[in-house]
């Protein structure tokens, strides 16, 4: 059959089933082959809250998306080109999201009346003309499978479950994706289950061939590889990313890792990581809640431990109090809150931005400390690298703030060697000679660490407000002032410690973005598609937010209009209101989903054009 | 490899560590109220410092908020006073992470048993070697007398001018129930006996609580005299001691038997019951434990004191440790970069 | 005088209370898994709702975050669906306001042993008149496969994927030293003895906790199996009743005796023990609940299922009540306007 | 013997002596005195953070200063006129306070050799020459009331006991008070303890009689009354005020009140206070930590109770969690923080500022509430009414915040009748036709208020997002915007319910000094104080901090130069710069104690001779 070759610089595809149909497997698989083969992949996995909602319902949908592109890719894209939809539920929440004349692969056996019902639709979608925007191939899956594996002896329950492999099987032939990586997955998998093992196998091939012989299929699609920088590569989330970091960092800094936490979703997987890195040395508390999680961290820091503890927004929020006695004993300590859509409960498998204003801002007392966001699910490790050296030069507790959107999020990552990264070295006390808990380095501010086990520097540290210098408990009213401006300069003076910001886009413009944290990936994807049209929109990420990077107010000033997307009702807006003393718009979206880069386009285009200055 | 840290935690120590308790003093005034009970605690665990063998750098104390809360500044070791209830979490950090040390906690009755009533039972639980102090006075002392879980029910205080309601939890019974390994009791009037208690706390290896009755002669004073003062305290307490009878008395002349699980003072006088009739105590026991453990406030009972329970359980920090050299025994030392790479990585040219 | 609170809450009823368990359906779906052992606690809580005999509005169901936290939605009652390991404290401060309630809390292991202990404990000391319903699946479900405090060691979970560490709570127990007045345990599989549970636990003026062993079978599938799986049921569990002997296994042929303070499992056909030699149980006696609770990781006898205590001591709510009564009583109802001013006023004219 | 009058506007004085001596009581008679007098009076109970400090220690002096004036007195005072020292280290640590020309009256008994040391004096002050800018008038009371009981049978150590009395009598002389009161007071208190009552009773005479015998006392102090609103007064500290504010505000709402805590300094006596009401028919639970006390106020809340936690800045951090519930589920519950210096435990017993960025922005995701601040101790009781009507009208929790320094101390206050208070009638849900729970009142968008109980409205609330209306729990993007956006809304339209700002001091000025909270007494006392000098200062003073007043822009607007004077390191300032985007100038004292009137004159005077402005 003769085959079209479609070139391709990018493309969204989405699995789309029930919870039980594995779903998440197959788009996994589908990107990790994909990447490997050297395009560029942006991931999101989209779950229901409920652990197994009921089959064939419209809550109950799962799905995986994938972008593939042959550039940068920075977000898992707006709009679906390929939908996989294994039921009726999966193609109406999904069908709004497919593009105009977008292929829809749907499993017919899953458009039966039941399934129609439990999906609201009063006539089958398949039949009766409303997807005539749409490519769609019907198929039944099943049908062919169970006709594939006839006589093979393995039990019909296995053969129902290996569905997803046809469908991934199907993807792999449309994009020339090789199937060794997934069967060499599914080898290391099921090597206890050859029957599991062989009827995905097969059921895999099944697609592929079924996909070559069949008319429907009548494109295939191939996209350049994408440009990347030499090195080594993998998929990571950036929970992922985070555990990984974490572990990187307390070798470079060669002093033992302990992680005191609490399960809490979106941040749960960090912990589930680290428990099972016994083998590199890593202690590791569950602990009772999450005040016990960072109690028991900074337990290990006043040890001489990298400590951290991880969380989300509820959790942040208990941890609050510990917070502030890290703050007084200085004592370094990373801590991660990965941020779901509040108040309270809110929704909580959502993502959003709203932890900004109580991450700086949210202790009693003068509690300085410094804030950092990542980027995208690669930039978590980076970040967490970052944490962990400003925890430890400037012996305080960090928050770096990720979102449950990168946190489940996968993209390439290039795996650094340990030589590239910063020196992380702490400075433990080993004098004895003149030693005083709260001497200074005169440039950083930092106190040493002095750690038990110090013969000759036996001392009490607390949350008692501190003589300078000595340590000892102090409620001397010139002391206080100045412990809580030393605390406050301290932190302030990392500014000179990080680097500049770097204008994307184009410097030149009138309209200047801001980001922070997660929304990177589409106000870049926006940025680059305005750039590449001519327009003019400078832009830069904030990862840095207290403090902020020294030319911040520099870059400010040179800019007309000021813009800030970000996932709650202005946050990053205030703060830097309350910085430049500059107006500054806000584009707030608190939907518990990412922004859009279309939407960050038509944002653009709104303030372009109401300042009549479009190119 | 060595970590940094091992390296300079495993400096050999330079001189003795032969020490006097005076060693253990530093050079600052103890500021609880002249005749608190905090001295007679104080002072024996100073002196069972040097016993423990170990260089003084290598030992750390912690406590929370309350007056108990000072005891580390009293402590020429390594301190941390920390919040108000969080000490055994803090500690429990400390240990797992740094499994060389010694750790003690300096807790009061609010301080563990209010607030920080979670990481108390959890503690129990998990079993970490960590020696936890509680300074039990019945009060809350630091913010000026309020009633305390320990309270007893119709105490008056600042905050339960008409009576405090709340039923008190008993400790030794709270701990065991939560699955701790060691359970003591002592009082600040018996300073040698304190001592005898925190030299076994210190040498069972896992979580010891020991509560010690102790007097707030500023808003509890006397809580405790109906059975520690000199003249009834031998009437009406009673002494644990393992493998030994419960007998106590002035004469020694009364002791504990049970009957059917009650425990019911018996006269050894009156020729009904002799010495081989009475309960036999066994740290060992925890259901015999337990049934000690709830005398604590039968008024038809002397109060028990002295180790509850003294089992053996390997302690969590030691757990952590095993677990982390048998994945090392068998699947080797992890290896970072192995772990970066994964199993599904590519290479770009 | 009456408040306005009193005025509108006091209204009467309209129409029966005689109601039916499906009048306690609301018109949603019930969002656990299907075969979950959720479902094996809603049935019989619906079932006995009729039987309080109050009106539907009196009722309040309050939970904390987990699987069980949906529980509110399932009941067409008041329902409060509150933050993670908080129900007991908001149900607390519900029936201290409102005495007329029934105040009920839905509860799972993680939710009440783990970040809600501290409420757990402080609930059983105070005995508020609340009835505390623990879903015990022995792990976090919600969260995706987590252990908790009650898995056993060794557990695998995605947090222990190489076997947890931690040594359970046994919730028994630790309901017992913390001195709660009811504390029963029932099993999912075996809905009409719940109902029973529930029954006893309305009934109950103070604090009411009941463990149920449930099932989650999507992230600890059959861990109660070995000893609630009907054919090994009878053997494998032993109910205690108040005033009956501890007789078990299925063809009622063997019992529990005490041995020193051990129980111990005998056979009633070998001619060595009668009925009679049997242990009695006594909801009444606290040293036998303690004995009895103990009972529960024994490996060498049965798991007790069942009442371990029911005692009567006044509710706190009730004593809150009776302490302001007796206040005016006494001094008469307060005057605001005489507190307003106080003693040390003076007046400018 | 001829004495002379002296008449005043205003004088300083101050009791100062070992933590046994009695100073709080002796001071708080004299004040009580005074007030009752007609003078107006303003206090400050400053006393160790040890229980018991030992003896004649530096740490271990007790005092109580009191500041009377003729006019309106806001503060406890700058400068002590006159100086009760009780021992030496009493003179020690307030010498340095005292007024050139000021008088000392010192109880040489307290300066033998052992005093003199402990206080580390070298030589003694009394006779070293050292104190001759003051006035010295010391005498042994000891001797001297010794001599006067003699014979009475009067145990030596009750004697011993008496000596404050002594000192109380020769001040009742000195400002010419009546002993009546003190010894009504005295009879009550010791009605069973016949010869303390005596003791206290001859030896306050004893004082009065010395004084007017003997010859160091050459003058007479006389305040003319000040000018107070027709009403009944009486003496009030700030946490007392809150105390009696939540029972008035509960009966004036007419729905019983509950009060879920922990104790915390300095906000344990509002604890103390309510639980002795229980005739009032208060219910109050002691709870085993502050989460507990929130969450069981929660509940009660729920159940239609007026409901209130009260903390200090460690606590706050603790509810910050059970805050947010609140938040989503629109519960009424008034929280008060009662400020003290942190982070961490900080300085316990010391006042600050620094917890308004907490009440404002520390709560994970967007959960804004109203943010209140007392502005005096009798200010304390009408916004604890504020905060009541605010939770109550707008079903939200509400923060109001104290400090340390106005919780303890004291000012007369006049005790208002009920139907002068705001109407705080709750919105309860009485009519099952068409009832959903979060059906808002257009106006106000607050939701009625259904507790359980009533018949047909059985419904769930809880901490996952709410559909509007309905209140079904709702994952739905769109509706979760518009819930984030309601309960911002809700909030800000506060605004249009609290009176505008009244400009202070002179309107017509350059300068505008904003204050909030407990620094009202030294700004109002500065700008009083400069207006009469003819310097043009406008002054406003906010007690609703969150949203701020609806004026507060325009006022701003009008003013060259923006001063904001706060106890903390400008938490007031950095929110202003957000809002407004002008510059404003900070005054950040962070030492655990109280501005003076004279730094507030002194940046005043400063401010305007910078801009040449001086009139
Ligand atoms: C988070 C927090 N809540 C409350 C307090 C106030 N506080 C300090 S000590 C204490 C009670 C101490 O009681 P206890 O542990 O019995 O100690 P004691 O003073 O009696 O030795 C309280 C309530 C605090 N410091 N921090
Ligand atoms: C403050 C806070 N911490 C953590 C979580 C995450 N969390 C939700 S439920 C849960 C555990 C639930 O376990 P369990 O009570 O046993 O309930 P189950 O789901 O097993 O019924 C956790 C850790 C949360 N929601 N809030
Ligand atoms: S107040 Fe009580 S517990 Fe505290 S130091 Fe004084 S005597 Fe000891
Ligand atoms: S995950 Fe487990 S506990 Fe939760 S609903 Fe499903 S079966 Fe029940
Ligand atoms: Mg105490
Ligand atoms: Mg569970």
């Amino acid at each position: 059959m003769e085959k079209e070759i479609i070139y391709l610089d990018e493309i969204t595809v989405r699995f789309a089933g029930d919870s039980g149909d594995g779903m998440q497997l197959a788009g996994k698989q589908f990107s990790d082959t994909s990447a490997s083969s050297g395009v560029d992949v942006n991931t999101f996995p989209d779950f229901p809250s409920e652990i197994r909602a009921p089959e064939g319902t419209l809550y109950g949908v799962s799905a995986f998306q994938i972008k593939l592109g042959s550039s940068s890719v920075n977000t898992h894209g707006d709009e679906i080109d390929l939908l996989v939809a294994m039921n009726a539920s999966s193609l109406k929440v999904n069908v709004n999201n497919l593009k105009v004349g977008g292929i829809i692969i749907a499993n017919i056996e899953g458009f039966d009346s039941r399934n129609l019902k439990l999906a609201k639709y009063t006539s089958n979608p398949l039949e009766d003309g409303s997807l005539k925007k749409f490519n769609v191939i019907a198929l039944d899956i099943e049908a062919i499978i169970k006709e594939e594996l006839k006589g093979s002896g393995i039990s019909p329950k296995i053969v129902k479950k290996s569905k997803n492999f046809f469908a991934l099987g199907i993807t792999y032939w449309l994009f020339n994706r090789p199937m060794e990586p997934t069967v060499k997955w599914l080898n290391a998998k099921f090597k206890k289950d050859a029957d599991v093992l062989e009827a995905n196998i097969r059921v895999l091939n099944a697609g592929w061939n079924y996909a070559l012989k069949n008319e429907a299929f009548k494109k295939q699609y191939t996209l350049q590889p994408a440009k990347f920088e030499k090195g080594t590569y993998r998929n990571i989330s950036g929970n992922h990313a985070v555990a990984l970091g974490l572990v990187t960092a307390s070798k470079k800094a060669n002093i033992p890792l302990f992680l005191g936490t609490y399960p809490i979703t979106p941040a749960t997987d960090i912990l589930q990581y680290i428990s099972g890195y016994k083998k590199y040395g890593i202690r590791h508390l569950q602990a009772e809640d999450e005040i016990a999680g960072i109690a028991s961290a900074i337990g290990a820091s006043y040890g001489g431990n990298l400590a951290a503890t991880t969380t989300s927004g509820p959790g942040l929020s208990l941890k609050i109090e510990a917070i502030g006695l890290a703050v007084m004993t200085e004592l370094p300590l990373v801590i991660v809150d990965v941020m779901r859509a509040g108040p309270s409960t809110g929704l909580p498998t959502k993502p959003e931005q709203s932890d900004l204003f109580q991450a700086m801002y949210g202790r009693h007392g003068e509690a300085p400390l410094p804030v950092l966001a990542a980027a995208s699910a690669a930039d978590c490790f980076a970040m967490t690298i970052e944490a962990a050296r400003l925890a430890l030069k400037y012996m305080t507790p960090v928050i770096l703030l990720t979102d449950g959107y990168i946190a489940q999020g996968t993209e390439p990552w290039r795996i650094p060697e340990l030589s590239e990264l910063p020196d992380l070295t702490p400075n433990f006390a080993t004098d004895p000679e003149g030693f005083a808990p709260y001497i200074r380095d005169p440039e950083t501010l930092a106190r040493m660490w002095a750690v038990p086990g110090m013969q000759g520097m036996e001392h009490r540290i607390g949350g008692l407000e501190k003589q300078n210098i000595t340590g000892a408990v102090s409620h001397d009213p010139e002391n206080h002032q100045k412990m809580v401006e030393i605390r406050q300069e301290k932190i302030d003076r990392i500014a000179r410690d990080i680097p500049n910001l770097e204008i994307m886009g184009n410097a030149d413009a009138e309209l200047l973005i801001i980001g922070w944290g997660s929304t990177y990936g589409a106000i870049k994807s926006a940025v680059d598609a305005k750039t590449k049209e001519g327009v003019k929109v400078a832009y830069v990420h904030l990862k840095h937010l207290n403090p902020f990077p020294s030319n911040l107010g520099d870059v400010i000033s040179k800019y007309k209009t000021i813009l800030v997307p970000e996932m709650n009702l202005g946050q990053l807006r205030t703060i830097l209101h309350s910085k430049f003393l500059v107006p500054i718009i806000g584009m707030n979206k608190v939907q518990g989903i990412p922004f859009k880069t279309s939407e960050i386009k038509a944002k653009i285009d709104e303030l372009l054009s109401e300042k009549e200055a479009v190119i | 490899m060595k970590t940094l840290l091992e390296e300079i935690i495993s400096k050999p120590h330079i001189g003795t560590i032969e020490y006097e308790p005076k060693d253990f003093k530093p050079d600052v005034d103890v500021r609880w109220c002249a005749g608190c009970g905090g001295y007679s605690i104080l002072s024996p665990v100073q002196r069972i410092m040097p016993e423990l063998g170990i260089p003084k750098e290598k030992i750390a104390f912690i406590s929370g908020i309350g007056c108990s809360g000072r005891f580390p500044y009293y402590m020429d070791v390594y301190g941390f006073h920390g919040i108000h209830g969080r000490a055994i979490a803090i500690a429990s950090g400390l240990k797992i992470g740094r499994p060389d040390l010694s750790v003690w906690v300096a807790t009061g009755d609010g301080d563990n048993m209010s607030i920080g009533g979670n990481h108390f039972i959890h503690g129990c639980r998990r079993n970490t070697d960590i020696n936890v102090i509680m300074f039990n006075n019945e009060v809350y002392s630091l913010t000026k007398g309020q009633y305390s879980p320990t309270s007893h029910k119709g105490q008056i205080t600042k905050s339960s001018p008409l009576g405090a309601l709340d039923e008190p939890f008993n400790p030794a019974a709270l701990a065991l129930g939560a699955g701790a390994t060691f359970v003591a009791r002592g009082i600040d009037k018996d300073r040698n006996h304190l001592q005898y208690l925190f030299e076994r706390a210190a040498a069972h290896n896992g979580f010891s609580f020991i509560e010690v009755y102790t007097n707030c002669n500023i808003f509890n004073d006397g809580a405790f005299d109906s059975f520690t003062k000199k003249d009834v305290r031998e009437d009406m307490t009673v002494m644990l001691e393992h493998g030994k009878p419960l007998i106590f008395g002035k004469d020694r002349d009364k002791g504990i038997i049970i009957d059917g699980f009650k425990p019911k003072v018996v006269s050894l006088t009156d020729g009904k019951y002799t010495i081989d009739d009475l309960l036999v105590h066994d740290e060992k026991d925890s259901t015999l434990a337990f049934i000690l453990g709830n005398m604590t406030y039968n008024p038809d009972v002397p109060r028990p004191l002295g180790i509850f329970q003294s089992l053996e359980r390997s302690s969590y920090n030691d757990s952590v440790q095993a677990q982390i050299d048998h994945e090392v025994a068998t699947k080797g030392e992890g290896n970072i970069t192995e772990l970066l790479v994964g199993k599904e990585s590519w290479v770009v040219k």
